[in-house]
């Protein structure tokens, strides 16, 4: 397997998404987004798209970058530093992944549309308020050459804005993967107002029609088809995470070095400074994972398995315990709106629950190691 | 043979049945809700709007009886009652689901203040208007930059004869906004050593030279606000207790405040078992982790009741609570801190709006363990106070 | 319910009891006996029950001093602290609670006998490596007047050298609890050489031969008789496991206002001192913990489960977070068998295990709080 | 074309070749079992008894081809392998289950330092003894009462012309009772400032006025032993580098020997996974409680071993580890005592007697975080080296 260290273009991808993205798309542009009331960012996608980044995991073939999951992830974590908002791992990672396993051509115009940033794709998944992929209630039956669809999604990622949505179906032979309009006839966004200020809604459908050629992959190859697709995107979440907890844990190593409290600099107190290095070594270790994952992903993906749940489960506990410390560390005004660390909690809170939360990813490694 | 012990016994049974029948007389049906929390609060003073004729009576009628303040003396508006009368008082309440008929800083922090560091003319000026609700009251300790340094205070009161100038700027002084008073603690010797040149002053917030603006938390609007002085004339007499002794004051009610963080710290309400609380989230507690998590914090929640039970039993025995209130201020927050990451965490992605959800309490407890003293200086104040470690 | 602060006379009683302890069983007396093999210190007993400890919980009509558990709990602190040797909780809580609840001769003269400190019980419960006991295979099959009993019971704690024993056993009618001889024909004893240096050992019964009357409350009664006993021995254990962790907090601050290092006091090390302000609150939090388990046990045993259980959960994480920070807290001396820091440390795991493990008393509080 | 690159993998390749036909023909079948640990170690030296013929066979033949410090320059006694080389050579070894010939500090600590600060002459003096497990060595840096602080050396070494006369006592000296020779600091000059004044020096324990006593731990007999210097005479040659600069030497023998306890931290063996271990006790892993900690130990544990071969990936990059070395010594020691805590809980009361029990080991890891460099003192290296955090 490859070195778990970055290699030469990964440092090169990764100084120039900080420079592109600390740039263009800081934490205050979150900010600015959330204070108009805006959950997405078209205009920054475009951007992105143009760097390349939309088409991170698409073929060149497919007019797409081809450069792999470990690229993907040092693109995710520099996002995840600046807290930037893009349609990144549901389209360009996850709907990706998906359309890249089918040979035809369909999927090859999508991934060219995705590749040249003129499509976003979203995910719809959970039923319940808890990531359980394969207990699935939505129905679809089949009606004429197509199907007919009856449930609904919740908690579904860019599904407020997203142009097309993949659907997870309990379909006549199993589970059935769709790929339809997100504006489709019966099909009702109700978006949420989340505390990280993204894009997410619940879809319902209700008699929804989609064409034959809406299934990806044939009926009960769904799962199949998806599940490379889950394992990419919770990689590049956690990614996103480790980058997340990186950018908090320097604002508080900064404070603590620049505060002063009772006449001396606060980082001069020995127990912050113990609490401190063994955040250093959490993300020390969860940044192993990461990279470890993405090594995987690209060289040996149906073994990553237990990597992608280590990387996730590390990465979501390592970022709330980062954030919790970064407010504790900051006093008052790590409380305050009119800082960043607020920002930093509530995207690690949302990261946490979505593609499977601590627990979920526990359980997985529990598994795949015998108990 | 009739002890002293039967007549006392006696004499609070008499007491509990004249209580009943009065709460049966006086307090208005809408008043008996159990409502608690935020909403169902009445803080008084001059801008207050009742939120329904009810809550005016409630508040009227109480405080006719001294019940707004109960353990006060009749001089300055309480009841003069015994602590087991009090406790009776609190119980046949309790039973009927009464509200609370008046809360405020007045009542919790400047009233013991004032009953033990004010002169005969402030307790006689002051107190009564804070159990009638007629005067709502601030807190202004903490200012910019300081932080836990409480005695850091810079905010300024220069001396002109029988007035003081006072300029500078607080922070996180609750409902400044709304309040009609204000209790500051001022630095008014820059001479004298660290937490010796300061005064502990009352101040009318409609004094030309205050204003106010609130601040936003991470957890959205808050009653805290930023307050500021500018060229600000105080009178002299409304300094409580000796000028540039002021910490004493302070000191008295840090204490005493921490002990209210830890005890009124349970934002969930009622004390629902964390773990019935979390089975009804929508997908339960199977999951081993959360399960387990929600165990331990079961446990630590009991143990800390008992330890509040304990402890109010030590100080009904006579027993002081002093600095060991560092612990139930430290050990309160991070177990509240910990019981809604729980919730959050059973809640998944349900919780995950700002609308109907715990986000808003659950980022709110993040503070728990910053204000009224940091958890970081809990610790410090019992390492070197009860532990006696060195430095 | 009577208030949780000790009353005068808990308090004249811990200190008579600090004193006797202190002087006549403290731990270089633990030391001597396991330097020369010893798992029992029957001379000691005798102290002890001159003393009236023996008779703590036996009524007064039988020659006890009656003085309750929160009384047994004090006294179990103080031996907690000196990691005293007996058989005090098997043979003064255990045994006379399970012996209290008859009205019978044979009791009262047991009883007696056990006040007097002539008479020694052990508690054969356990037949897995965890506290199960209402899992019993151990059966209990009726022949003639008498009954035979056939299984085998672990880590009996005192089996090797208690008087008699307590056995429960699976009958005809249900759940029996069996009082015999330790010497009975049948029942071989295999001593356990336990790291806290005390007498405990497997009793494998084969074809052993009890009268009738050794059964104790009828057929079918064994676990009602048994379970007041359980919970207050758990109690009592939690009691002494917090005396423990008290003990073991003292040494160490005192070793951090001594020890000197790079110069200075370690005491004086921030690090240091949050980390033993921590454990003072969380032996705190226990303290209340066991004083609330005392008053319902005293005064309305029947709901006094889930105190009971959060107690003995309490003392058990307590002691172990307490010994592991002695340890790391004195350096390499703590590592030293000529230090106590280690008998301390061996005495918490065995007491961890003993009546029930953090996570048996952690189900029963799920369970008592509906979840 | 060949590239540069194909033939060096193409060498590789008949390394492998040759390794493989070389072992087959020299590893004797006994030492081939694949036994790790105390027991199967061979520690070499004047006093070694051999657990039997085959264990000295295997010895001889290594070091006769250098394989005993397979990276050591042929010149010391080693085979002068590169990495790649020495990584295939362990390779095939670990294929056959081939027991190691020879460990001892001579090895993992004097032999470094030698080839590092060592002048020609101590090389060739004294590396090939350790290479051929002629010669065992000690390590004396630690004493009662310095604790953490190993630069407060105070067994003294009075200048006596062309020798040093040594007083004082070492603690923690590992087979101090079964060595040849110790490597130890020695406070040389004490006037100088507290890391100046110390020597690296090489000590005969047969030299006249050193005696040993071994040190009985909680967890039972230890290696480790009290080692006592009176009036003893050391020839001015036996210093390593240069006098009084002791401490950089020492400080690169720490870096080493943390980055080593990390990594052979794992006293349980064959990285199985904690959960599969646990699941067969007798009982096994259904309590929630147990359960919950198990998962979340295993993850640590699996990102533990990923760092530990990201750490390794980067040196071979040519990358040092540097500080980082703190952080392995700190997450891996406290794992390992978790671990431990873990599966004595798992095992219940069958892990309470002393016998074939898991309780030695268990008690054994509470020295995990302080030999080698306390956790505190890891973290404050990362604090203050690492993050830079003031002083």
């Amino acid at each position: 397997m490859a070195k778990l260290i970055k290699t030469e273009e990964e440092i090169l991808l990764s100084e120039a998404a900080n420079g592109f993205l600390s740039q263009s798309a800081p934490v205050s542009r979150l900010r600015e987004m959330r204070d108009r009331g805006a959950t997405s960012d078209p205009v920054l996608w475009q951007e992105m798209a143009a760097a390349g980044w939309a088409g991170v995991l698409i073929p060149e073939a497919c007019e797409g970058a081809d450069m792999g999951h470990a690229a993907a992830h040092v693109l995710a974590r520099e996002m995840g530093r600046n807290l930037t908002v893009s349609p990144f791992l549901s389209t360009a990672v996850m709907a990706a992944t998906v359309l890249r396993q089918l040979q035809d051509e369909a999927s090859a115009t999508k991934m060219k549309a995705i590749a040249a940033g003129g499509l976003t794709y979203a995910l719809a998944l959970d039923e319940t308020s808890k990531f359980d992929p394969e207990s699935v209630a939505l129905t679809a039956e089949k009606r004429g050459n197509g199907y007919v669809l009856n449930g609904t999604k919740r908690f579904v990622v860019d599904g407020g804005s997203a142009d097309r949505v993949l659907v997870l179906a309990q379909g006549p032979e199993g589970l059935c993967l769709f790929d339809l309009a997100n504006g489709a006839k019966g099909l009702q966004r109700d978006p949420l107002t989340l505390i990280d200020s993204r894009d997410a809604a619940d879809l319902i459908f209700e008699e929804v029609e989609v064409a034959g050629d809406a299934l990806l992959g044939g009926e009960g190859a769904g799962y199949d088809l998806l599940r490379p697709a889950l394992e990419a995107g919770q990689a590049a979440l956690a990614a996103e995470s480790t980058g997340l907890a990186e950018a908090a844990f320097a604002m508080t190593t900064d404070y603590l070095k620049e505060r002063k409290q009772f006449g001396i600099t606060i980082g001069s107190f020995q127990a912050l400074q113990h609490r401190a290095a063994h955040l250093w070594c959490e993300i020390e270790l969860t940044s192993s994972a990461i990279l470890n994952a993405g090594r995987l992903l690209d060289e040996d993906p149906k073994s990553a398995t237990l990597a992608v749940s280590v990387a996730k489960a590390r990465a979501t506990e390592t970022a709330q315990k980062v954030v919790q410390e970064g407010v504790q560390m900051h006093g008052g005004i790590g409380m305050t709106d009119e800082f960043d660390m607020g920002f930093y909690m509530k995207r690690a809170r949302v990261a946490a629950e979505w593609l499977g939360d601590y627990g979920y990813h526990a359980g997985v490694v529990a598994k795949m190691r015998g108990f | 043979m009739t002890t002293a012990t039967d007549d006392s016994q006696n004499a609070l049974t008499d007491f509990r049945a004249e209580i009943r029948i009065w709460l049966e007389a006086n307090c208005p049906p809408e008043m008996r809700d159990g409502a608690a929390g935020e909403a169902a609060i009445c803080w008084g003073g001059t801008s207050w709007e009742f939120t329904c004729e009810a809550q005016k009576t409630w508040l009227q009628r109480c405080a006719a009886r001294g019940f707004t303040v109960p353990t006060w003396p009749k001089a300055y508006g309480g009841a003069g009652l015994s602590r087991d009368e009090d406790k009776i008082l609190k119980q046949e309440m309790q039973a009927i689901g009464a509200r609370s008929p008046l809360d405020s800083f007045g009542i919790w922090m400047l009233g013991p203040a004032l009953l033990k560091f004010g002169s005969e003319e402030q307790k006689q000026h002051f107190l009564p208007p804070i159990a009638r609700g007629e005067i709502r009251w601030c807190q202004g300790y903490s200012e910019p930059g300081a932080g836990s340094d409480l005695a850091g205070v810079q905010t300024h009161a220069a001396d002109q004869g029988d007035t003081w100038l006072v300029n500078g700027q607080k922070i996180w002084t609750s409902y400044a906004d709304k309040a009609d008073w204000i209790f500051a603690l001022l630095r008014t010797d820059r001479e004298a050593k660290k937490h010796l040149g300061i005064s502990f002053v009352l101040m009318d917030m409609r004094s030309k030279g205050i204003t106010t603006r609130p601040i936003q938390l991470i957890s959205g609007a808050s009653p805290f606000c930023e307050t500021f002085f500018e060229d600000v004339e105080v009178p002299k007499t409304q300094v409580v207790g000796t000028i540039n002794r002021g910490w004493d004051v302070a000191k008295y009610l840090l204490t005493h405040e921490r002990e209210m963080i830890s005890n009124g710290g349970n934002v969930m309400g009622a004390g629902r078992p964390l773990g019935a609380v979390l089975s009804e989230s929508e997908t339960g507690l199977s999951d081993p982790i959360l399960r387990g998590d929600a165990m331990r914090a079961e446990i630590d929640t009991l143990a800390m009741e008992m330890t509040l039970e304990r402890y109010k039993d030590q100080a009904e025995g006579g027993q002081g609570l002093g600095d060991a209130s560092a612990m139930l201020k430290y050990m309160g927050t991070e177990l509240n801190k910990r019981r809604l990451e729980l919730v959050m965490a059973a809640e998944g992605s349900a919780a995950l709006p700002w609308e109907d959800t715990p986000a808003s309490s659950w980022l709110r407890t993040k503070a728990n363990s910053i204000e009224g003293g940091t958890s970081e200086v809990m610790l410090s104040i019992i390492s070197r106070r009860i532990l006696n470690l060195p430095g």
